[in-house]
């Protein structure tokens, strides 16, 4: 029973923690259409402000301050990536709007650079931030441990899924948003900034970056290469979800988690992995166009 | 006229890696010949990116696939107990049904082009027919190199693992080291490489190219023109596979590893830059595309080891906001700008004199 | 015609010694995964170096370094130590981390009849005629781990590594010598490299029950590991974890505080109690910063140094041949204390200890073996190391 | 007489809305049907039933009278002898005007025979005779993309020619073209006819009015009437749901 | 209000406007005839400043939009039906017609759809749910035109907004346009292949051919012999 129940928890929770890897991507892939190989590293980034705020407040600020330096981390990491991400999207994503396949590239050698920087900033090997008491343990039910850093994974994550699916679906600049992304030159032509939205919508995607990169430090490596080892994934659930739809990434993301952790606890690790990525492919050529698809029915 | 210009640029081409040994040490030689490899790779990407407008995120698979198959043989060539030697320390003892024809060097070169077509065929059969295109496609050939590596890194007793397949020392009784050999193995990798350059252009000349193009600019639109387009791309994808199977093979007899690692996101990504740089409309383009990007990267490497990688990815950036059509696209536009010049009167299909 | 020719077996490498240096390789990943550890033995290279030519070079000549970077990809390995070996003509080479890369790099060594010091634990079951190994070998550290676990720790044993060469290999030894000492294998896991949700690993191993963790597990994988165990609440107590693969600097990634009370086997660390060690810990902290930390692998590479410029010293010579000749039963006083090159395997007799993390991120050394252990990579000293040895 | 298509009853429902509600539609051999109605009567969606683009919920469309189109793949259809000009223009906007005949033409489709077809003097009269048709022969090497909105209608048109089929679907074909042009279309048609039948889908009653023998009404997804225009014109219902009152405006 | 001079415009290396000069008063309705391919389109992706003009100058309201961006200049007034609609398809009706309140200088503290556009073209009304890009043809084009009138722009730039559209909703359209014209005082562009209907319902009207304007007057009084030389190939 208990081993029933942690199993399913840690289903969800690495469901959770993929859905805010994912939850970036789905706005600058799935709304944007750029295909943003720096995903990883705006994670990354996320990472590395939550290390430095707990230097600083743990240099400068009395040490009861200490516990919470995370609070302020968690907005100052999707802050810092925000901003970062404008800078690239105003000087790299700019011109490659009509060239999604194009955006790749160029920000796979965005992601080489900010890998190659956090390494001469920070140095190469791994940092260790020490999360805040309030994290540690967990509390049993059933026999069952659920960790606390989980659950408030598991809660950053719903909150942030609440607050995007509003601002794209209930708020007007969600709207802009997704007219510049389908048609530009209408767009501007009924008054729509298309500058500021995309700014809007990179730096939103980025900032959701940001956000996972802090909340996986309580659970993951922080170093400068940590952002390879989640963009594919991240890439997977938004095209498993349907692209430009938060529905789909979600069940996508808990999908996998709870996939991923069953197999893996049958079978191993590896096998797991090549099974999730298996059956992956398998369902896309099932449903082409992912979990939730928009066709339309213009010619391509 | 134009044309055979044209033609005239790729024997002048040819000529110039035929007679590059004579100007090259040795270990740049070495270079040289795993560029001209990656070359094959790029003309193979150039046709189903540039021309076709699959982009395949997956190509270091069957590059892999075809060194490994290769690699194979020249292990069971070299070892003396008839078993490779990373079997032996990880407690294999008797040779995998599998490996067993690969004592066959035939068989071997065989299966370098043959299995990485077959996995591309089976892939893209599903693919195509089921009408998965642009970015979806791209992701899931990224999905298909993740499979097959975890698989070739998990099968540790069966693949050399991480490891890869590495010490090699005779290639049907020659040695490896000799750099004899060695520059016999770059002329033929020369060789290969004009078979595949010429092979390509002959294909994108053909209707058949025109159709590849069409389906590039809007597939449905093909198919109302009674075009199966499946069949097309399956066809042109498997040819690049095939061709980066040979490449595969020609690689692990002049570098003399193969690793996952060759076969992982980051190459398959980097073999795309190479074209992307080179220029993705010109098979010639990607060949110096792929040249020239592992040339840099070789030399940054070797200047600058500490910040290279930024140089690289500022490279990457630079080419692909700059020059949308890579290298031959400059070249191109270079040539335009000189034809306005020349002549006025040969332009009588510029869109400008019709609104006369 | 064309370039020098310089390959094949047996014949003699090209050295560049015209002028008053003489050029040497550093060849460890500087970008990419593995430069995680592989920078740091990088500066621990330099940094012997630079004290060796203070103190006027090797055979009069001053050590010249030429740095290349691995990227941790093993194919770069191989060009970069031809490179090496035929443009720069280096007298040697030092480099490696991950077996795949000293894998990747040895074909090209011997087909050269280049020099390759390598300085870094491993799995054993290799001696390449131009390879030495500063590092230690199974039989002196793994083995001499269990056999302390078996008896301290307690018999049921669970085994988890990352999914590649080096704990694959050692698991295979582990579990022959599990057998031969009484003890009991409560599991054996591998997760892929990068892996980072370790909750239903961590679950298996609450299933299983086991005494102890023997953990090879590798770079980013530790760091989620030991923070997820922790937040289950296993801690040292219950299920205390000895790796071979933590050391200080990886404790810095780690947290101190995730890792107290757990263990780890190695030939040194930064806490090893001897004047040479004071020493080194200092300049290393003088040279690249009060928070930087030594560990094993960092003093292996240092050791290499002077081990290498010693052979030289004595061979009279940067002939490989001569060097090689020379090697054998050479001393040297490292920070970890007496070392001596054993020249039938090109290995180096070392001493065995197991240490334990303290609140600090500092090792307290509990065990140690009496006199250094000598290097035995084909474990043909013991009988149920037979089975796996195959040596040609 | 032998009918050359024969929607029998078909029916098509967009997950809920039906669109098409139970059409029976018959085109003779080398005549030349227009298709009328109100927008969203499901001209253009009986169309796509016919090219295969929409799959008929129900209901079957048989061609050449043993041919049942719905159990064909697109280009299956096409190699059948149906050519189809769709609403707004679509053209290969990358290759020139001539690659986008050249491929149009009424060939072996399958890869082998496209790999080592040869340009023979033939096509490339029957090309030069098209380009002449739609007059773009200022325009051959132009990248079909550069084109002009009208222009690209008559590319799409000339795609159609090339293949010479047996059906020829048109949807609203002369949608930005004028006066001359329209002339030219309508006269066009009519030539073609002597070797195809057309089914033309059209708003400009002037122009049906000019160039229409029988035609048929569509409204919301069913047959309203069928005739010659001058009975449609005067059919109250259609006025009402589709022409208007026809009195002078302004 | 509308004061065109001597505009030179085309892509990128293509020129196809040349020196052309219109007005268009307050109120007014202006045709644009020409055959294909002559530059009519271009001429108003030139006004509503999604070409930018190589020479020349577009004054609106007394001062020279020339620089602007479309945003901006559709923020001052001016609205647009391109050829061939775009409108976004996988975007629902509703949503469609709430981003052309876009163009509104103040913004409603609430985005609501005036509600005489349903009056106009009540399909929509019945089809506010569905997505843009399956609406038919014609449905498509009715949307494009109530997606710039929700703007309620002062300039009106028309490209050839009858295509597709069935006969009694053209003759509406007419009228509407006519209305908007005189009631609102909206200045109105319209591009127009049907030269009878052009002429019925526009005031002044230009003819381009090659680019260049070729022929002008005022559209009650034209002598039908004298244009059609430019209309016909
Ligand atoms: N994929 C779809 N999903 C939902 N409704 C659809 C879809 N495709 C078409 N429709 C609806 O079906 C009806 C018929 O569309 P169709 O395009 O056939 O009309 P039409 O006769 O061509 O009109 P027009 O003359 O304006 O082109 C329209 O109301 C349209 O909204
Ligand atoms: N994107 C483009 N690039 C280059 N040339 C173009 C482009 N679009 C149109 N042209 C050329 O500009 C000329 C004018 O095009 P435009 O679309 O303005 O004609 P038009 O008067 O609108 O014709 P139609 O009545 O068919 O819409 C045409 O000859 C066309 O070839
Ligand atoms: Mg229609
Ligand atoms: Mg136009």
């Amino acid at each position: 029973m208990s081993i029933f129940i942690t199993q399913l928890f840690n289903g969800l929770s690495l469901g959770s923690i993929m859905l805010l890897i994912a939850l970036g991507l789905a706005i600058t892939f799935g709304l944007m259409n750029v295909i943003n190989m720096a995903h990883g590293e705006l994670i990354m980034v996320g990472a590395y402000t939550t290390y430095v705020v707990q230097q600083i407040v743990s240099s400068y600020l009395p040490q009861q301050m200490l516990a919470y330096y995370f609070i302020l981390a968690i907005p100052l990491a999707f802050l810092i990536s925000a901003v970062l991400g404008i800078i690239i999207e105003k000087t790299v994503i700019r011109f490659l709007y009509d060239r999604p396949l194009d955006s790749l590239l160029a920000t796979w050698g965005v992601s080489l650079i900010l890998q190659q920087a956090a390494r001469s900033i920070f140095g190469a090997p791994n940092v260790a931030v020490k999360t805040p008491d309030w994290l540690d343990g967990g509390f049993s039910i059933l026999g069952a441990t659920l960790p606390y850093k989980r659950l408030f994974i598991l809660a950053l994550a719903v909150f942030s899924i609440v607050g995007l699916s509003y601002f794209l679906y209930k708020t007007a600049i969600g709207r802009k948003m997704k007219a510049v992304m389908l048609n530009r030159e209408m767009a501007s032509c009924l008054g729509v900034s298309t500058k500021k939205v995309d700014s809007y919508a990179f730096a939103l995607g980025s900032g959701f970056a940001g956000l996972a990169g802090c909340a996986l430090t309580v659970i993951g490596p922080i170093g400068p290469s940590i952002g390879t080892n989640y963009i594919i994934d991240a890439f997977m659930i938004v095209i498993l979800g349907g692209i430009g739809k938060l529905t789909g990434t979600v069940i996508g993301a808990l999908g996998i988690g709870i996939l991923s952790t069953t197999i893996e606890y049958t079978t191993s690790a590896t096998i797991a992995k090549v099974i999730v990525f298996a059956l992956i492919i398998a369902f896309l050529q099932w449903k082409p166009s992912g979990l939730v698809s928009m066709r339309t029915r213009s010619l391509d | 006229m134009k044309f055979n210009r044209t033609y005239a640029i790729y024997i002048v081409v040819l000529i110039g890696f035929l007679v590059a040994p004579l100007f090259l040490q040795e270990f740049r030689l070495g270079l040289l010949a795993k560029f001209l490899c990656y070359a094959i790779v790029a003309i193979g990407i150039s046709l189903i990116w540039g021309y076709t407008g699959i982009l395949s995120l997956g190509h270091g698979v069957f590059f892999g696939l075809g060194a490994y198959c290769m690699g194979m043989y020249l292990k069971l060539e070299g070892s003396t107990t008839g078993l490779p030697d990373f079997m032996e320390w990880s407690g294999v003892t008797t040779l995998p049904a599998f490996w067993k024809p690969f004592t066959n060097p035939v068989f071997a070169i065989g299966a370098g082009i043959i299995v990485p077509m077959l996995l591309a065929t089976v892939l893209g059969y599903f693919t195509f027919k089921n009408r998965i295109r642009g970015v979806y496609f791209s992701l899931i050939s990224q999905a298909i190199v993740v499979v097959v590596v975890t698989l070739f890194i998990g099968k540790q007793d069966l693949t050399g693992g991480t490891n890869g397949l590495t010490s090699f020392y005779t290639f049907l009784g020659m040695s490896l080291a000799d750099s004899f050999v060695q520059q016999i193995l770059y002329f033929v990798t020369v060789g290969v490489l004009a078979i595949v350059f010429a092979l390509s252009i002959w294909l994108t000349k053909s209707r058949a190219g025109k159709v590849l193009m069409a389906i590039r600019d809007g597939e449905n639109r093909v198919r109302f023109l009674g075009f199966n387009p499946t069949s097309y791309k399956v066809f042109v994808y498997s040819l690049s596979a095939a061709f980066a199977g040979v490449a595969g093979m020609l690689f692990v007899l002049q570098v003399g590893i193969i690793s996952p690692a060759m076969m992982g996101i980051t190459p398959s990504i980097e073999m795309v830059l190479w074209v992307a740089i080179g220029g993705r409309h010109s098979l010639l383009g990607a060949v110096f595309g792929a040249i020239f990007t592992n040339g840099a990267k070789s030399l940054f490497s070797e200047t600058y080891p500490d910040i290279w990688l930024i140089l690289l990815g500022l490279l990457f950036i630079v080419v692909v906001l700059f020059l949308p059509n890579g290298m031959a696209g400059l070249v191109q536009s270079i040539q335009n700008k000189f034809k306005k010049l020349k002549s006025r009167k040969e332009k009588s299909h510029e869109p400008d004199t019709m609104v006369r | 015609g064309c370039g020098k020719t310089t390959s094949t077996e047996g014949q003699k490498a090209m050295i560049d010694t015209s002028g008053d240096t003489v050029k040497v390789g550093v060849l460890h990943s500087l970008s990419g995964t593995m430069s995680i550890s592989e920078v740091s033995l990088r500066d621990a290279e330099l940094m012997a170096i630079d004290e060796i030519n203070a103190s006027g070079g090797v055979l009069g000549k001053k050590i010249e370094p030429v740095i290349e970077d691995g990227a941790s990809d093993w194919p770069t390995f191989a060009e970069k130590a031809k490179k090496l070996l035929q443009k720069d003509q280096v007298a040697t080479i030092f480099g490696g981390w991950t077996s795949a890369s000293r894998k990747a790099m040895l074909p090209v060594v011997e087909q050269n009849n280049g020099l390759l010091w390598y300085p870094v634990q491993y799995e054993g079951m290799e001696s390449s005629p131009n390879i030495f190994y500063t590092g230690a070998t199974t039989n002196q550290q793994i083995v001499p781990a269990v056999t302390w676990l078996l008896e301290n720790k307690g018999k049921k044993v669970f085994l988890i590594g990352s999914d590649y060469v080096f704990p694959r290999t050692a698991n295979k030894v582990i579990k022959s010598q599990l057998k031969a000492e009484g003890g009991a294998l409560a599991g054996e896991e591998y997760t892929p490299l990068g892996h980072t949700d370790y909750s239903t690993l961590i679950s298996k191993i609450k299933d299983a029950k086991p005494d102890v963790i023997f953990n090879t597990l590798n770079g980013d994988s530790n760091v989620a590991f030991f923070k997820q165990l922790k937040d289950v609440g296993i801690t040292s107590a219950d299920i205390p974890v000895l790796s071979v693969s933590v050391a200080e600097e990886e404790i810095r990634g780690i947290g101190a505080s995730v890792l107290e009370g757990h263990y780890a086997s190695w030939n040194y660390y930064q806490t090893t109690d001897t004047p040479e060690n004071e020493e080194f810990v200092a300049n290393y902290k003088k040279k690249y910063g009060d928070d930087r930390v030594t560990g094993d692998p960092i003093e292996a590479a240092y050791t290499a140094v002077y081990l290498w410029a010693k052979a030289v010293e004595k061979a009279g010579s940067f002939e490989i041949d001569k060097v090689k000749k020379a090697a054998d039963g050479i001393e040297f006083n490292a920070p970890s204390g007496v070392v001596k090159i054993e020249g039938a395997n090109q290995h180096i007799w070392k001493t065995a200890r197991i240490g334990q993390v303290q609140a600090d991120g500092q090792f307290k050394e509990v065990w140690k073996s009496g006199e250094s252990i000598k290097p035995d990579p084909y474990l043909e000293s013991y009988e149920w190391g037979a089975s796996l040895s195959n040596k040609k | 007489m032998s009918q050359i298509l024969w929607c029998d009853n078909v029916m098509v429902d967009f997950d809920g809305f039906k669109a098409l509600q139970g059409v029976d539609l018959m085109i003779e051999p080398n005549e030349v049907r227009f298709l009328i109605g109100p927008n969203g009567a499901g001209k253009t969606t009986i169309l796509d039933v016919i090219c295969g683009k929409t799959k008929a919920t129900s209901g079957r469309v048989l061609f050449e009278e043993v041919v049942n189109l719905g159990s064909l793949q697109e280009h299956k259809i096409v190699q059948k002898g149906i050519a189809r000009k769709f609403q707004n223009p679509s053209i290969f906007s990358q290759l020139s005007v001539f690659e986008n005949l050249e491929l149009s033409i009424r060939q072996k489709r399958n890869l082998t025979s496209v790999l080592f077809a040869r340009m023979t003097g033939e096509t490339k009269n029957h090309i030069e005779k098209v380009l002449e048709q739609i007059g773009l022969q200022d325009f051959v090497y132009k990248q079909a993309g550069e084109l002009s909105h009208g222009q690209k209608q008559w590319l799409e048109i000339g795609m159609q020619l090339m293949q010479n089929p047996s059906l020829l679907l048109l949807d609203e074909p002369i949608a930005g073209m004028t006066g001359k042009e329209r002339e030219k279309t309508g006269e066009l048609m009519h030539e073609i006819s002597a070797s195809c039948s057309v089914l033309v889908v059209e708003h400009d009653m002037d122009f049906v009015r000019k160039y229409s023998k029988q035609v048929t009404v569509m409204h919301e997804g069913k047959i309203l009437c069928e005739g010659n225009m001058t009975d449609v014109q005067e059919n109250e219902h259609v006025q009402e749901v589709y022409l208007g009152r026809r009195k002078q405006t302004c | 209000m509308l004061n065109v001079a001597n505009l030179q415009a085309g892509y990128d290396e293509t020129t196809i406007l040349r020196d052309v000069s219109i007005k268009v008063e307050k109120g007014k309705i202006i045709a644009v005839l020409g055959r294909n391919g002559v530059g009519k389109t271009t001429l108003m992706k030139t006004l509503m400043g999604l070409l930018k003009p190589s020479a020349g100058d577009v004054v609106w309201r007394n001062h020279s939009v020339k620089g602007l961006r479309p945003e901006q200049r559709a923020k001052k007034g001016i609205g647009y039906v391109p050829q061939g609609r775009d409108i976004f398809s996988t975007l629902t009706v509703e949503e469609n017609l709430l981003l052309g309140l876009e163009a509104l200088q103040k913004k409603p503290k609430k985005d609501v759809i005036p509600s005489h556009v349903f009056e106009l073209f009540p399909v929509l009304h019945e089809m506010l749910q569905r997505k843009g890009g399956d609406l038919s043809g014609g449905q498509q084009q009715q949307l494009a035109i109530a997606r710039a009138l929700v703007g309620n722009p002062e300039l009106l730039l028309l490209d050839e907004p009858m295509e597709g559209i069935q006969p009694s909703i053209v003759q509406l359209i007419e009228r509407v346009i006519i209305k908007i014209a005189r009631e609102q005082g909206v200045g109105i562009v319209l591009v127009e292949h049907n030269v009878d209907l052009a002429l019925a319902c526009s005031d002044f009207f230009y003819i381009l051919d090659h680019g260049r304007i070729v022929a002008q007057g005022d559209s009650k009084n034209v002598n039908l012999e004298a244009i059609q030389k430019h209309l016909v190939v």
